[in-house]
């Protein structure tokens, strides 16, 4: 299935790009934050991260649909 | 009110937008540029945000606000985009009928925005490195 | 810094006294005449202060926060005279370097200042008479 | 002696002054309030009051000198 993913702060920098359109077999999140992972070499682990798909927070478990938008949300630092 | 703003925040302005008949107490928050943290020399801070999402947890932040403290307005805005010394990052403000009120939730908003709304702060460092920073307790 | 003052209170002028390079967390307080108060319709308010001890008490509890807490500058100021629905009565600031301080000394100002400062207030109700206001709690 | 007061809020509308200089024959503040609010009519009772002689709080046994200024503070209402 395809995704479109977005990417912020460090996970931005290792990505390599802010966004990436990524055909995967991954079927919920946890499975496509391994496949990313491993690709990206992204050394954050799931229990630091947050994760929203079209632009809601939602959880590990989550089960992805065709063209959903999925962002891993790195530990945040505003104010 | 909830808003990220690219261009800098009219404090001014949001400071007028808190005025109301019943409003006795009004506390502001100011979050500035420093010029260190954690030991090191600062020279400025970059901020992005995912906006979409930030926008709706800080809508989200200012409606618990509202449901828990007894006040007339909130509104609170971040900055995103590169900032200098001095520069305001954050302003949350609150009116209310009484002081304990606009305290606790001018409190409670800048706590929840910093601890859930994603925006990230990327330090540029007088030595020439910069870096994001992602501290390390667990995500909310 | 603590006084009275018998002209408006230049909000702007002291906001911009708190500034300081190591400041990264601002909280103010101000307070203005409300429309009402213990369920009756006031059109205004008149203050009066013993001064020349007011500012001595004042200064004293400026000095207390500054000892209690870790902040760059702390400003207060009380008008007296006669003050029209809106207009704002009293006025904290506190710089500092992390927000908790702010918070806590800019609390802690108001709270002392409101508890222990010789001013009192007269409430003008909009039928048309007015008192002195002697609050019950035991002086400290 | 000779006492200098001053009066504030309630205490100014019931003694119909601001200030006044009093002869009196009380040598400490406990003594001179209980005169003046017989005199005036003053309804506090001193646990509600502080008092301050020469610009700075004091305690009710302060004893009194030729000239000094004595004000009866009544519970405050600022902010």
């Amino acid at each position: 299935m395809n995704y479109r993913l977005l990417y912020f702060a460090s996970l931005c920098d290792a990505a390599g790009c802010a966004e990436e359109q990524v055909a995967s077999g991954a079927r919920d999140v946890s499975a496509l934050y391994a496949e990313l992972a491993a690709r990206h070499g992204f050394t954050f682990t799931p229990d630091r991260l947050r994760v929203a798909v079209n632009g809601a927070f939602t959880d590990w478990n989550h089960r992805l649909v065709e063209n959903d938008e999925v962002v891993f949300v790195p530990p945040v630092s505003g104010g | 009110m909830f808003a990220i703003s690219e261009a800098p925040i009219d404090v001014a302005g949001l400071q007028h937008g808190l005025e109301a008949d019943g409003a006795g107490a009004v506390v502001c928050f100011e979050g500035r540029v420093r010029n260190y943290n954690e030991g090191r020399a600062v020279n400025g801070l970059s901020y992005q945000a995912y906006i979409e999402l930030a926008e709706a947890e800080g809508r989200r932040i200012v409606e618990e606000a509202r449901s828990r403290f007894a006040v007339e307005r909130i509104s609170c805005v971040h900055r995103v985009g590169d900032l200098a010394l001095g520069d305001v990052a954050v302003w949350a403000g609150v009116s209310a009928g009484h002081r304990a009120a606009a305290f606790d939730a001018c409190r409670y908003v800048i706590d929840e925005v910093k601890a859930r709304v994603p925006i990230w702060k990327r330090e540029h460092y007088v030595e020439g490195d910069s870096e994001w920073l992602h501290p390390e307790s667990t995500p909310k």
